[in-house]
């Protein structure tokens, strides 16, 4: 049913984003004290990239900068900086995957780790199984046109034994396919859908994957950064609704 | 939409056993427009005469794009929106809103704003509750307390509107504190209130608690173990009848909650008629916050300090309330600008919804309306 | 002619009997009228009831204090475009309704409101009752299957199976009633309604209180029994909203939908009648053998003219209470006349010849009233039954007590 | 209660009952055939009555029409009927069918016909007050054996439906 | 007119009895046979009824009995049709050829 949304990324078409300029520069920015037991960081070619061109802080006007994920603004003196992640299990766990466990640092005192995509099926059961974090509070997904790899999906997990919540991401190209976390975490389901209703990330595993809010036919996935916002499916809505269009 | 029969094709059946005659598997479809479906849910069943054996959800009726919106509008701009999502609990959506782009900002509410925010959000935890424990009774057939909650969640409302002009989507919350003082009498409403409203809790729990039709028909319907619960991400009300004591309020706490008492109220069974009484409970313990925190409003301003155009660094957060029907949680991308990169939106109706499934299954169908009552969803939540 | 009107009026058994065919029509026509109008009123009360029990006021706003508001509903309903689902088998879904009103009504040809007013005595009167409602179910199944729509028809496979099971120990606790006629010198017991209330007058009590707690026992089967009997709360799973819209009738409208809601009131009436003969004495005042003799006598024959007065002076509270304003004007005066009307009817009552007649037929319908008042509280307090749990009611509990009594019953009336 | 128009009421009964008769086994649509039979079934409660016969023709609306024939209904929506219209409705030898049938029926005419003479004027009106009670007597007194076989039989009944309809039990 | 006597419910008896002896040997359809079954014993029950005019109560007894007997064979009747179109998906009495299923 859901065969036909999958269509290649379509050439940015909304408002121009970002600086046209090398959108995906490698990083340039040293991350933020990796480990010094995981010398692999650094080259790992997903890491996470550092805005190329570091956030204006002039930024009114609406372009964001490409790969805006990364919480390290150097220009804002008075923001606060992302440090890096201490703690045992991420020692661990980079001791145990090395590179495939890219940037771990914590902002704001929230905690995250960039992660492989490879890597993925089985952090999330070590992450479950050994470190407790049994509860999956959300799945989703950013865009970032600018970048190679178009996407981040990022997974929020709570540990009910520590009161600790962590997020874990992996970046991904646009039509990778991501490993489906129903099998972890059934409530995964719905949420993995979602992800895919919305940016078009294909969840691999997954057990009856289809579009959840939006209707079934529906062409185009609306939170990509290219779908514009009064954007819609002008056939679905002729052939289904009767009308010519639903603005 | 596709029609039913093609949708369930999808259902994954445990149950392959057939016990009537093997052709006529009952296919209902139970929505969207059906009384029992707190909105525009369309919940299609397969049925072995009366016995579920499978349910499919189609959601989406109510998508209005909120997330969609959210990146194309201020941080301020889009405060109002959030309250559309969960309507009966608009407030709770505010203070989730407004407490992550603070957190995003860096910056704190001052106390007084801090506690006017506990007030109103507890008293929409109430009003929340009410809604939920008329429309779930009216589901089981009892049409009483549906009226008298919502004589009482008008008593709410009042001071809702009192307070910031409109009664349902309030939008009752600034990013940094409040925009409104509280109007001249606003504690001696408050206070008349509880004074009010906690014989009417005990008046809903005399309809209810012991009567036998509603025992039975609670008891043992759509258990979720805590390991189920967990394990679905259900959060809220349905967690806490099932025995895990957690409760976002105490586990992190937030806004002005360390400053009061209160108990996690929790079941044993994760059936029904535990979370009708983790509901009840929690109705008493909204008041007792209310009465705490109403008495010792500190003085001082409502507002922090927030720039003219608020434009948080480059970064992320994620920020979590306890919002009535579970955990309410905010995923904000901040890329510098005016706008927000991203705003991702944790329902809890959304999660606790996907539970349905494995709570009705092998149930029967009065046993769905019981349970989609008691998972008190919110279609405007769930679709956004 | 005329002589058959005044000999009935000096016979002392019902027309059927006495084989005089215009006093049967007059009966005939004067129950369907009544019936009609109980059901309007019952409509009217409980909305109003119901609202009371909740906290608001119900209908007020065609005519003073809504008192208008089921015959604007009639004239609604029966005006309302008739819609038959394309798929369905019109010449079903047609009779169906018909098949429900017809048994609904056709049961009071032999309910005894009185020692002589009733259209017939049948010698077996209790029998004919519970088989002609059982044939309700009949119209129940066919509008489900004929709607051809899943909640019917699932409506319709709950309310018979529903229906059929209840009948059971319905079936039973009558029996025990029947049984405790025939304890007389002569030990033959009576099926006939007549002489089952007869048979309480000549052993000086109401069978609730035979053998007690037997008689209550056998009582409480049956009021349960007839509530689910009735489809009504907390038994209305065949017309559970929330879960079937309203189960077997969910497709019909306009004026066959009418006919259900008649039907559903009517069998509301027929099943408390039948309460009221077995166990309640059926026309005769409280207490008739400790309060009997010449004054005891007159001072219950004035309670009709009493009740009626009681509301006349009801109605006219109400118009004391009615707001001054010029636009209320009409409404006070049609409540006003209202209560006029109410108030002569009750004068006319207090004449001589006319209570003595019409008594019976007061403590009759009071008793009624009485059931009535109860099917709108159980509706206003009771939560739903869930299906496997209404089964078990009937078949688990209500079953083996109605059969426990029967035995009992059976034991003792041999032994005493 | 006397009995009135009696001619009038019998052909009228009589009618109904024959003419529901023949729509039970001519009818497509096997729910028209049920109602049909109902209506044969209340008619020939009539015919009870008019026989003095009330207690049978109670037993006969209890049991039979709101009984057996709401079974019938229900198995019928079970089973889906609209194949079953489509399909044809008489079987191959309906020809020998209805000529043996036929024949029958003439044979029973005839026998009727030939042996008028003994029922003839040996009609009885039977006690109608006590009707119920005379023949509880004899079904409790003569007939206590039957009685207590048949329900016997009911019982088997029970069972074997059951465990023809059930699956699995 | 002619008084209406025994030997007229023997007629309407016999007129029933031949049309539900038509039904079961020319229908296919097995619920209509066994319907034409019901016509059958309530003609034999009119019968029954009708000689009880003549000869005693033992008639409506016997009715009564029949009644029962119907009752369960209905019941009975129609727990096989159940079982029968579950596995072979007809109510067709002719496809009734095997004697396993």
């Amino acid at each position: 049913m859901p065969d036909e949304t999958k269509s290649p990324p379509p050439p940015p078409t909304g408002e121009p984003k970002g600086p046209a300029g090398a959108p995906n520069a490698p990083s340039v920015e040293p991350v933020p004290a990796k480990k010094p037991g995981d010398p692999a960081a650094t080259t790992d070619p997903a890491a996470p990239a550092a805005p190329p061109k570091p956030a204006p802080p002039t930024a009114a006007k609406p372009a964001e900068p490409a790969g805006g994920h990364t919480p390290a603004p150097p220009a804002k003196p008075a923001g606060p900086a992302a440090v890096a992640w201490d703690s045992e299990m991420v020692c661990k766990l980079k001791g145990q995957y090395g590179s495939g466990i890219g940037e771990a640092s914590t902002y704001l005192g929230q905690n995250y780790m960039v992660v492989d995509s490879s890597l993925i099926p089985e952090i999330l059961h070590v992450l479950r199984d050994q470190e407790e974090f049994d509860y999956c509070v959300d799945i989703t997904a950013l865009h970032y046109p600018q970048r190679e790899k178009q996407f981040d999906v990022i997974w929020i997990l709570y540990s009910f034994a520590r009161n600790q919540r962590i997020r874990v991401k992996t970046l991904i190209a646009d039509g990778e396919i991501v490993p489906s976390a129903v099998k972890i975490w059934p409530t995964a389901n719905w949420l993995e859908r979602e992800v895919y209703d919305m940016f078009g990330i294909r969840f691999d595993g997954h057990p009856d994957l289809k579009r959840i809010l939006l209707p079934d036919g529906w062409k185009g996935h609306p939170l990509r950064k290219d779908y514009g916002i009064i954007q819609q499916d002008n056939e679905w809505v002729q052939i289904n609704l009767g009308i010519e269009s639903g603005q | 939409m596709a029609d039913a029969t093609k949708n369930v094709s999808h259902l994954e059946l445990g149950d392959t056993d057939k016990t009537f005659l093997d052709s006529n598997e009952l296919i209902i479809n139970m929505g969207p427009q059906h009384p029992a479906t707190h909105g525009v849910l369309r919940v299609i069943l397969r049925l072995d005469g009366e016995k579920v054996l499978g349910t499919e959800c189609v959601i989406g009726y109510l998508h209005r794009g909120v997330e969609k919106i959210a990146e194309n509008r201020t941080y301020a701009m889009f405060n109002p929106y959030v309250d559309r999502m969960d309507y009966v609990a608009a407030v709770s959506n505010g203070l989730g809103y407004c407490e992550a782009v603070e957190k995003l900002l860096n910056l704190e509410a001052p106390p007084r704003a801090n506690y006017i925010r506990v007030i109103l959000t507890e008293l929409n935890r109430l009003a929340s509750h009410m809604l939920w424990l008329g429309t779930h009774a009216l589901d089981i057939g009892a049409i009483t307390p549906l009226f008298y909650t919502f004589r009482d969640r008008e008593e709410i409302l009042k001071i809702f509107e009192k307070y910031c002009g409109a009664r349902l989507t309030t939008h009752a919350f600034r990013i940094g504190g409040c925009l409104y003082e509280t109007y001249e009498g606003f504690e001696q409403d408050v206070t008349k209130f509880l004074k009010f409203v906690t014989p009417k809790i005990d008046e809903y729990e005399e309809l209810l608690t012991t009567n036998r039709i509603w025992v039975e028909r609670t008891r043992n319907v759509g258990m979720l173990s805590a390991k189920d619960c967990i394990a679905l991400g259900v959060t809220g009300p349905v967690l806490r009848a099932s025995g895990v004591k957690w409760d976002l309020r105490k586990a992190q706490p937030y806004a002005a909650y360390p400053d009061f008492e209160f108990e996690i109220p929790t079941g044993q069974n994760g059936d029904t008629y535990d979370r009708y009484l983790v509901r009840m409970q929690e109705m008493r313990q909204s008041l007792r916050i209310i009465e705490q925190a109403v008495g010792k409003i500190p003085e001082g301003p409502i507002m922090a300090k927030v720039p003219k155009v608020i434009k948080p660094p480059v970064g992320e957060i994620y920020h979590s309330i306890e919002a009535p029907k579970g955990e309410l949680g905010y995923f904000i991308v901040s890329d510098g600008s005016t706008q927000p990169y991203r705003v991702r939106v944790r329902p809890p109706s959304f999660v606790n919804l996907q539970a349905l499934e494995q709570m009705v299954r092998g149930q029967l169908v009065a046993d769905v309306i019981a349970v989609i009552g008691t998972l008190d969803i919110v279609l405007g939540e769930v679709d956004r | 002619m005329l002589d058959d009107v005044t000999s009935y009026l000096k016979s002392d058994t019902t027309p059927g009997q006495a084989g005089n065919f215009l006093w049967a029509f007059i009966y005939i026509l004067l129950i369907f009228l009544g019936l009609s109008v109980a059901v309007i009123a019952m409509n009217w009360l409980e909305r109003k009831i119901l609202a009371h029990m909740q906290v608001r006021l119900g209908p007020m706003r065609v005519g003073p204090h809504g008192l208008l508001q089921p015959i604007a509903d009639a004239i609604k309903l029966l005006i309302k475009e008739d819609i038959m689902p394309s798929e369905s088998d019109p010449f079903v879904f047609w009779t169906a309704p018909l098949i429900v009103v017809l048994t609904a009504f056709t049961v009071f040809i032999v309910v005894p409101f009185g020692p002589t007013h009733a259209v017939t005595d049948m010698n077996i009167g209790v029998l004919f009752m519970l088989g002609v409602s059982s044939l309700s179910v009949l119209g129940v199944v066919m509008a489900g299957w004929a709607s051809n729509s899943h909640y019917p028809l699932m409506g319709a496979l709950r309310s018979s199976a529903q229906m059929v099971s209840y009948e059971i120990a319905m079936g039973l606790a009558v029996i025990s009633a029947v049984l405790m006629t025939s304890l007389n010198q002569s030990g033959t017991g009576t099926l006939s309604m007549i002489g089952i209330v007869q048979a309480q007058e000549a052993q000086a009590t109401w069978f609730v209180f035979k053998f007690f707690p037997l008689g209550l026992i056998a009582f409480f089967v049956f009021a349960v029994a007839m509530v689910a009997e009735t489809n009504r709360a907390p038994f209305d799973l065949p017309e559970a909203e929330s879960e079937l819209t309203a189960g077997f009738h969910t497709e019909y409208s306009g004026f066959r939908w009418s006919l259900f809601f008649l039907a559903e009131y009517s069998a509301m009436i027929a099943v408390s009648s039948i309460a009221v003969t077995l166990w309640l004495g059926g026309w005769l005042h409280p207490f008739p053998h400790w309060l009997s003799g010449e004054t005891w006598d007159l001072v219950f024959s004035l309670f009709p003219g009493l009740t009626f007065v009681f509301l006349a002076g009801l109605t006219f509270y109400s118009v004391a209470r009615m707001p001054k304003h010029p636009y209320f004007r009409v409404q006070t005066m049609g409540l006003a006349g209202f209560g006029a009307v109410l108030g002569l009817i009750g004068l006319a009552l207090f004449a001589p010849p006319v209570r003595d007649r019409v008594q019976d037929i007061y403590w009759f319908a009071a008793k009624v009233a009485g059931f009535m008042y109860l099917y709108i509280w159980y509706r206003g307090t009771f939560p739903r039954y869930r299906f496997d749990q209404l089964m078990t009611v009937g078949w688990k509990i209500l079953l083996p007590i109605g059969l426990g009594v029967l035995i009992v019953t059976a034991i003792l009336g041999v032994v005493l | 209660m006397q009995p009135v128009a009696t001619t009038f009421f019998f052909y009228f009964l009589a009618a109904v009952t024959v003419l529901s008769g023949v729509l039970v086994i001519t009818r497509r649509n096997p729910v028209h055939s049920a109602l049909a039979l109902i209506l044969a079934l209340l008619g020939q409660a009539g015919l009870y009555l008019m026989l003095y016969a009330p207690f049978v023709a109670g037993v006969q609306i209890i049991l039979y029409a709101g009984g057996i024939m709401v079974l019938f209904l229900f198995v019928i929506m079970l089973v889906s009927i609209e194949k079953s219209q489509k399909e044809e409705q008489f079987n191959n030898m309906w020809i020998v069918g209805l000529l043996a049938a036929l024949a029958l029926g003439a044979l029973f005419i005839g026998v009727y016909v030939k042996g008028r003479d003994l029922f003839a004027g040996r009609e009885v009106a039977l006690p109608e007050q006590s009707n119920t009670q005379q023949i509880a007597i004899l079904l409790y007194g003569n007939y206590m054996f039957a009685f207590e076989i048949a329900s016997l039989l009911l019982l088997v009944a029970i069972i074997g439906a059951v465990v023809m309809a059930k699956k699995r039990i | 007119m002619v008084p209406i006597t025994t030997l007229h419910y023997l007629v309407v008896a016999a007129a029933l009895f031949v049309l539900g002896v038509i039904g079961v040997l020319t229908r296919r359809n097995v619920v209509i046979v066994l319907m034409s079954i019901e016509l059958i014993l309530n003609a034999v029950n009119l019968n029954l009824v009708a000689f009880s005019r003549l000869y005693g109560l033992h008639g409506q007894v016997f009715a009564i009995f029949v009644i029962t007997d119907a009752a369960a064979e209905a019941a009975v009747g129609l727990g096989i049709l159940i079982a029968f179109f579950r596995n072979k998906e007809t109510v067709n009495v002719d496809e009734v050829d095997l004697l396993k299923w």
